[in-house]
């Protein structure tokens, strides 16, 4: 595989030439657009946009190129300097293989999302001022510039800087909306939850500062290397975990996701969660022992997640509410190739390693691109028929055909099937586990088994959830007056999305183009003994799927052009559907959401406490009134995790507050009761 | 300067001598900063931590006067003049207690701040104005005689009858052969008599109410430098006894009276009703902060000191922009506030930034300060602290975050949406932007000869 | 190659067989074996009536399901000859092709908008997402116990290690297999094709509204389904390396019997309960479970 | 004889927490600045005549004769003579008193120090603690006031104690006595209604 590699990287040295930049001028550059982002409020608002999707496009082209000169193997660390004449400390941006992956995987989402941002914020120029477009662009533009500066910054300080920076531009993002209290007040639950993550990182940091000197994630090695690292790393993955949103510390993300306007909720969802893996990998490759726990507890953790996410995912009715949960689900699955690859590492099983972090790290990339899109659509969707309510659509397809069109090419994505991408990386980890099962011992292939299991259950979970999204929203008839009415968005909310497309398209049908270089960073990161085999292996693999999708595409093509040849020959009749008899049928008659999840709750109720609210008809009315019928279901760990601690806690702190009772002489007993505290602590030596 | 004022009946003439008064402040900290750690006029010395105070409060006379001019345009002439005049006499008097180098002298000017503050609050002559200036003067006085209790016993383990001001140096010599029981107490009188000034537990009490009826440039000098002066007295206190054998009592007693002052804050505002009430708790948090690091020691000194400074402009800055939100909105109840971002989107922004600078959720300079105290408590493994610390911490974003965005975003509860604001220029808001832009640079990058002036204030205190 | 033909051939006749096997064992004579296929030529010819309802997708699903299974079909092997295409983890293609497969089928039923299609939908794939992991575990139980991750590999392997209780093996592998394939054809005790009432079927109530050429395909689909699932239990219980008429004849009888045991099912038993099923299907994932022990037996990891 | 004036005071101070009306609490406050005024001179004897002699003077105008007489002009005012409003019933005032009382002296001794009278120090601490206790156990913005000029006198005594060694401490509690005087009675005493007790419009 090394002389594929070897003729990869060849054909991309001879596009290096083009850019080459002297070092201070990517710092300069770089600067420059940081401070140009400021402008914006001075920007007249018809222009905000195109004001900052220049300042994007330069950011991204500039960024491209240094992940270029990375992946392209030209040096294999960029260091870039930021230092000026006015901050005496320098930030250094370090850009190795990792950080260009998850470089590449934000440019290509965050910049689509733009795109699509301009036909999407069109009907909410009339009603909001010029300031909130400032702020609502000036947050974009610095969730970008942060989630690229996340991945570039090794200092600990400076990391959580930029990481809370992040987790406040998006914040902003999400209330655009803010009038409404509900939204509001997800955005704010959203901001303290990024905020308590951000202080189990700090945490973390400040212990391997207080052990090593120096407070950085290239100190994590020297601290590693003689502390127990499970703890230590139990704090990061909480710390970056509760951004991930791995169950049960997802609970920010399916509130946050529907209340953000749709071009943010598919960066939030596809690209910023993926920096709680990032830190994760980024942790993970210092760590030196304990690592059998370690990956025991991710791939746990993982597999919970991935298939509770899922489970939860088919009882929601809003779809963007949906959506969220799938997002905790697919970062289930490439925490499943993460911990995979951790076990491979702990048994010197170098090729379950190789296949598993390559798994997951090429989910990430796939991840980020269907679930955008599938947000975007959600988003074109929300703007059709201004609900996210799925029982209020249906045949939708006709109304708005390129809408459905993506949607299924995103459904088909998302649940891993060929020829698609989301099959390649999942194919990559299922690959890993099957290889392995025949070497490992006991333990370990009950536990690979039982990840299988997993994983094939939450395939199939995937595929019904899908299959009822795409089918109740886009097929069948109107189920309300809105969905009747609906119109295909404009073009310029389609087009952009076809940058997606393609992309999803390639990896899925030239898998072997993308898996490549994430074999390279993967083996150059986590240095992994003699893998070359095992890679070749898996590159003849990839290809014989191409080929196999490849024959696929082409006898379905074959397969319809007979069948409309074959057609054209016969004669066809349009009729009503048939009906057993019953020809006066109405929409509602059809298929609801809830009715098709039914036989599922059935067996899932006890996990997920699925509420039903309707009348039972008492046996003494003859002639039943109007009767309503309505089920949710809410996420248990919400309640257990979030509300009851918190609210318990605030009535303590509230019952506080009859202090200030406005009466002077309490006012003083305060200073009595003070000195007698302090007088009977220090007699107790407590203090 | 001030007694002219009152003499004179005129408006002009008032603002001409405020102006003045102002130059002449700023010249005088810059001398001062000339000549550092020099001794004028005996009882005056430019201790580089005076000096840092001092130049905080000559950078906030600046908006303070100008919001002034605006806040009591209205009044007639002898309102006006008395206001102008307790404003020049506060300021002077802090800057007196800044300088001091003597515990009595600096005592006396504490002393003297309550007068001229009890005349400012008292500015619109109503009833609440006038119970709330009542509560204050006595608690503060009651503290006061407290705090000189507390500077007695440091007479009593003097006791001698040369250089019978107290002042820090001489004191400093003897601290050692002290009876450490001596003190312990001394210390606790001053830190109970003086947190009246500084709104720190357990005397926190009447600086809110003070807040809730003072003209919002008032409450600005009140929550930041009036505070910083029993803060300076404080650790002028601390820093001398810190040679001696009492340095961890004094620690856990700051840390303690910290905790209380977090948690009292943290509960307050989770049912506050009052928006300068609120901004009022928030200075107790950031105060209760101030203690657990000084309490934390090490890095804890560095980050009390800069957390005073950027508290200082923070929260200034904030209360000025209160100037202009009761402006608009005509009140300060959170029922009736709603939808400034539509009203004034200018003030709007301060009222963004500034939470997030108050919050100190990065990129805000607090945030660097935050960070060291809690490096410092990692360092001295006071982990149930730090806990604890982080908890309310969070609560207390929760409660001011969803406060200040229900006043931006959403509407209000009671409708405010029949009130007519009056027009506002954004150009009267430019010293806030000024402040807070300051706030945020300071996250990455501290200017040199600020951190000197910190390094040099906290250079006695053992690492 | 030639298991594909095979797999072509074998489909030519196994719904007569089951059709044929039926009727004999409920005393009637029944019609000729390559009836189902005549039908298909009807179907051929004739025209098509769709739904106002239905759109793009109703048109290509059927085309689709096909096509998916066909190309499954290239990576299933015959005794040691592999497939055409084979490579490593190749069942894990195979099968996920299917679900796509099924994906479409399903969409296109939703597509009708008529609440029985939508019933059949909603079954389908809730049983077939149920018996994903009982295929998955036999798979991965065949991985451990040959070392081996592409049909071919493993089926040619199967055999060669010594050990003889593999014969046990190899008959829960062809009990799997036989179960399987009713689920994934919805046949008895799942789901019974030839019930009147539409409240009762799977997979027949979802193509109520397909006529003409894509019935026709439908039904070649599931026809070629069988013969592959076919396919695979002779795999599992016939050595490979015998002589190749000798296999080609014993593949023939092994669907043959195939046929018969589902038509025999199907005349004797009843139709399992709508919500037993769910249990049915998870006894079978279980029953791949005790495979496993077994393999951890016969591999000696567990001793 | 300087003891004796002590003790006398300390008996002043056990009588405030028994007493119910007002005029007595009038009159303990002009008995004290009378016996702090005798104390001063008997004190303080060995300092230049000139201080000393301000010392004796303000204490006798202000302490005996001037807050005695603005406090007696607000409740002619107010017309409240007796001390309702208890936050609790005077018996267990009278026992905290002694309480106080026992501890300040055990705080005393544990003080002992060559510059001070040790019985000063409990006196002072225990005109402290009354002070403070009357602030705290009465609910009438009058008896807040005397309570705090209670401790006003403490502070003075305190100051007496070390007075001797460095008048400078006499000067600046004088000062105190006078911003008191002045600012609290002199102003709000006479603005405020002070046999009001829900001074609460401020709270939360």
């Amino acid at each position: 595989m090394l002389s594929d590699i070897e003729i990869f990287i060849g054909n991309i040295k001879t596009l290096r030439v083009y850019f080459n930049l002297p070092p201070i001028m990517n710092a300069v550059l770089f600067l420059i657009i940081l401070f140009l982002t400021f402008l914006v409020f001075f920007i007249p608002k018809a222009y905000k946009y195109y004001y900052s999707l220049f300042l994007l496009t330069g950011a991204v082209v500039l960024s491209s190129v240094w992940c270029f000169k990375v992946l392209s193997g030209s040096c294999q660390v960029l260091d870039i300097h930021l230092d000026l004449p006015a901050f005496g400390n320098s930030f250094i941006l370090t850009i190795d293989r990792l950080s260009a992956f998850f470089i590449v995987v934000v440019n290509i989402t965050v910049f689509v999302g733009m795109l699509y941002a301009r036909g999407y914020l069109k009907p909410y120029y009339p009603t909001k001022n010029s300031l909130s477009f400032s702020v609502h662009f000036l947050s974009y533009l610095w969730l970008y510039l942060s989630m690229i500066m996340v991945v570039m910054i090794r200092d600990g300080l400076t990391f959580i800087i930029v990481w809370e920076i992040m987790a406040l531009s998006s914040f902003l993002l999400v209330i655009f909306e803010a009038e409404d209290r509900t939204i509001l007040k997800t955005g704010i639950s959203y901001l303290i939850q990024m905020h308590v993550g951000m202080f189990f990182i700090l945490i973390a940091f400040l212990v391997v500062g207080k052990a090593t000197g120096q407070m950085s994630f290239d100190a994590l090695r020297l601290y590693f290397s003689n502390h127990s690292n499970f703890l230590l790393f139990m704090l990061f993955f909480i710390g970056f975990g509760i951004k991930a949103g791995f169950i049960p510390l997802h609970t920010w993300l399916p509130e946050a996701h529907p209340a953000a306007p749709s071009h943010v909720s598919g960066v939030m969802s596809g690209v910023m969660i993926k920096m709680g893996i990032y830190g994760i990998l980024r942790v993970l490759i210092s760590v030196q022992n304990d690592l059998l726990l370690i990956g025991i507890t991710i791939l746990v953790i993982s597999l919970i997640s991935g298939i509770l996410g899922v489970m939860m995912a088919i009882v929601q009715h809003d779809l963007k509410r949906l959506l969220a949960y799938h997002s905790i689900e697919n970062i289930g699955i490439i925490g499943i190739g993460i911990g995979l690859g951790v076990i491979g590492l702990a048994t010197n099983n170098s090729m379950l390693s190789l296949l598993g972090f390559s798994g997951g790290l090429l989910h990430v990339l796939n991840h980020s691109l269907f679930k955008s899109l599938l947000f975007f659509n959600a988003g074109s969707v929300y703007h059709a028929i201004h609900t996210r309510n799925i029982e209020e659509m249906g045949g939708l397809m006709k109304k708005m055909p390129y809408t459905a069109l993506l949607f299924l090419t995103g459904s088909l994505a998302i649940c891993g099937l060929p020829p698609f991408n989301g099959f390649i990386s999942e194919y990559l980890i299922y690959l890993g586990m099957f290889k392995s099962l025949s070497v490992v011992n006991l333990y370990q292939s009950i536990l690979i088994l039982g990840t299988i299991v997993g994983l094939s259950l939450i395939g199939g979970l995937a595929i019904f959830c899908f299959t009822k999204a795409f089918g109740i929203v886009f097929l069948g008839e109107p189920r309300s007056e809105k969905a009747k009415t609906a119109k295909e968005v404009s073009h310029d909310m389609i087009f952009p999305q076809f940058i997606t497309i393609a992309f999803i398209v390639i990896i899925g049908l030239a898998s072997v183009l993308f898996v490549k270089p994430v074999f390279n960073i993967i083996s150059a990161e986590f240095t992994l003994p003699d893998i070359a085999p095992f890679a070749i292996t898996s590159i003849n693999n990839l290809t014989q799927i191409s080929l196999l999708s490849g024959i696929f595409v082409i006898t379905i093509v074959i397969l319809l052009v007979y069948r409309h040849y074959h057609l054209k020959s016969r004669q066809v009749s349009y009729g009503p559907t048939w009906g057993c008899g019953y020809t006066a049928g109405t929409s509602k008659q059809q298929y609801t959401a809830t009715s098709y999840a039914y036989n599922y709750n059935h067996i899932a109720k006890p996990i997920l406490q699925t509420k039903k609210m309707m009348r039972d008809i008492r046996e003494d009315e003859i002639f039943p009134d109007e009767r309503t019928f309505k089920s949710s279901s809410d996420d248990i760990f919400k309640k257990l995790l979030i509300d009851k601690p918190v609210n318990w806690i605030s009535d303590l702190l509230k019952k506080i507050s009859v202090m200030q009772t406005g009466q002077i002489q309490h006012y003083i007993l305060y200073a009595f009761v003070y000195m007698l505290l302090v007088f009977l602590l220090t007699y107790f030596n407590i203090i | 300067m001030s007694i002219a004022i009152v003499l004179l009946k005129n408006k002009t003439v008032t603002r001409i001598i405020t102006i003045g008064f102002v130059l002449l402040h700023i010249w005088l900290t810059i001398h001062c900063w000339i000549n550092l750690n020099k001794t004028e006029l005996g009882y005056f010395t430019f201790s580089s931590l005076g000096v840092l105070l001092l130049a905080v409060l000559s950078l906030l006379t600046i908006p303070t006067v100008y919001h002034g001019f605006i806040y009591a345009k209205k009044d007639e002439a002898k309102k006006f003049n008395i206001y102008h005049s307790a404003l020049i006499a506060l300021m002077t008097f802090m800057t007196g207690a800044y300088l001091a180098n003597g515990m009595t002298v600096l005592w006396i000017f504490v002393e003297a701040t309550t007068l001229a503050v009890a005349a400012l609050i008292y500015h619109d002559r109503s009833e609440m104005a006038l119970e709330a200036t009542w509560k204050y003067v006595f608690i503060c006085s009651t503290g006061i005689a407290i705090a000189y209790l507390g500077i007695l016993f440091l007479g009593f383990i003097y006791g001698r009858g040369d250089a019978s001001n107290l002042s820090f140096a001489s004191l400093a010599n003897i601290i050692n052969q002290a009876n450490p029981l001596y003190l312990k107490i001394a210390f606790v009188f001053v830190l109970i008599g003086f947190s009246t000034k500084m709104g720190l537990f357990p005397m926190h009490t009447v600086t809110i109410d003070a807040h809730s009826v003072s003209p919002p440039p008032i409450s600005a000098l009140i929550s930041t430098t009036l505070m910083n002066v029993g803060f300076l007295a404080i650790f002028r206190v601390y820093t001398l006894f810190a040679s001696s054998s009492i340095l961890p009592f004094m620690n856990s007693v700051l840390i303690l009276s910290g905790l209380l002052s977090l948690l009292i804050a943290a509960g307050y505002m989770l049912k506050a009703k009052h928006l300068k009430r609120m901004l009022a708790y928030s200075s107790l948090e950031n105060m209760g902060l101030v203690a657990i690091a000084v309490g934390a020691g090490g890095y804890g000194y560095y980050a009390a000191l800069l957390l005073l400074v950027l508290h200082s402009l923070t929260k200034s800055s904030l209360f000025y922009q209160m100037g202009q939100l009761s402006r608009v909105l005509h009140s300060f109840k959170l029922d009736e506030c709603g939808r400034y971002m539509k009203l004034y989107p200018a003030g709007a922004l301060i009222l963004l930034l500034g939470m997030i600078c108050i919050l100190a959720i990065p990129p805000s300079g607090l945030f660097i300060t935050e960070f060291m105290i809690f490096k410092g408590l990692v360092l001295k493994d006071k982990w149930f602290v730090l806990i604890v610390a982080i908890i309310l911490l969070c609560f207390v974003i929760y409660a001011m975050s969803t406060r200040f965005l229900h006043i931006l975003f959403s509407n209000s509860r009671n409708g405010n949406d029949a009130i007519v604001p009056d027009v506002i220029n954004p150009v009267e808001s430019v010293s806030q932007f000024v402040l807070l832009g300051i706030v945020f640079t300071m996250c990455f990058y501290q200017p040199p000869f600020l951190v000197d002036l910190i390094n040099q204030s906290i250079a006695l205190l053992p690492k | 190659m030639i298991g594909f033909v095979l797999i072509l051939i074998a489909a030519f006749f196994f719904p007569g067989v089951i059709v044929r096997a039926k009727s004999i064992s409920s005393g009637r004579k029944g019609p000729g074996i390559f009836q189902p296929i005549k039908e298909i030529g009807v179907l051929l010819r004739k025209g098509s009536v769709f739904s106002n309802t239905t759109g793009l997708i109703f048109q290509i699903a059927p085309a689709i399901s096909l096509a998916s299974i066909v190309c499954a079909m290239l990576v299933i092997p015959f005794a040691n000859h592999s497939a055409l295409i084979s490579f490593e983890g190749d069942f894990v293609f195979f099968s996920y092709l299917l679900a796509s497969g099924k994906f479409f089928a399903i969409i296109a039923a939703l597509d009708t908008g008529s609440s029985f299609e939508g019933m059949g939908a909603n079954r389908e794939a809730f049983f077939s997402m149920l018996v994903e992991p009982a295929f998955f575990i036999l798979l991965a139980t065949f991985a451990m116990f040959t070392g081996c991750t592409s049909f071919s590999d493993i089926f040619s392997h199967f055999f060669v290690t010594g050990n003889h209780y593999v014969l046990i093996y190899s008959i829960i592998g062809f009990y799997l297999f036989i179960q399987i394939a009713m689920i994934e054809n919805s046949r008895l005790p799942v789901d019974d094709p030839k019930t009147h009432l539409e409240l009762t079927m799977i997979h027949e109530v979802m193509i109520l509204d397909n006529s003409g050429f894509d019935k026709a395909l439908i039904h070649m689909g599931s026809y070629l389904k069988f013969s592959i699932y076919g396919a695979l239990m002779y795999n599992v219980i016939v050595p490979g390396g015998w002589n190749i008429f000798l296999q080609i004849i014993l593949f023939m009888t092994v669907q043959i019997i195939f046929a018969t045991i589902i038509g025999l099912i199907e005349s004797f038993r009843a139709r399992n309960k709508m919500n037993l099923n769910p249990k049915f299907i998870l006894t079978i994932s279980s029953i791949g479970w005790v495979a496993f022990v077994i393999i951890l037996i016969l591999t000696d990891k567990l001793i | 004889m300087v003891n004796y004036l002590i003790v006398l005071f300390a008996v002043t101070l056990v009588y405030f927490a028994s007493a119910e009306r007002l005029k007595v609490y009038i009159r303990l406050v002009g008995l004290q600045g009378l016996l702090l005024c005798g104390i001063a001179i008997f004190e303080l004897k060995e300092m230049n005549t000139a201080n000393l002699i301000f010392i004796a003077f303000e204490s006798l105008v202000f302490k005996a004769i001037a807050i005695p007489f603005l406090l007696t002009r607000i409740i002619n005012r107010s017309g409240v003579t007796k001390v309702h409003h208890l936050a609790m019933p005077g018996f267990y005032s009278l026992i905290l008193s002694i309480f106080a009382l026992l501890i300040s002296v055990i705080l005393a001794n544990s003080l002992i120090n060559s510059f001070v009278n040790t019985i000063y120090m409990a006196i002072a601490l225990f005109t402290l603690f009354t002070g403070l206790l009357l602030i705290v156990i009465h609910k009438l913005i009058i008896s807040h006031l005397i309570g705090f000029l209670v401790v006003e006198n403490a502070v003075f005594l305190f100051s007496l104690a070390i007075g001797n060694k460095m008048p400078m401490m006499i000067n600046v509690g004088i000062l105190l006595d006078i911003f008191v005087g002045v600012l609290i009675l002199g102003f709000f005493g006479l603005r405020l209604k002070p046999h009001t007790n829900e001074l609460t419009m401020l709270k939360d």
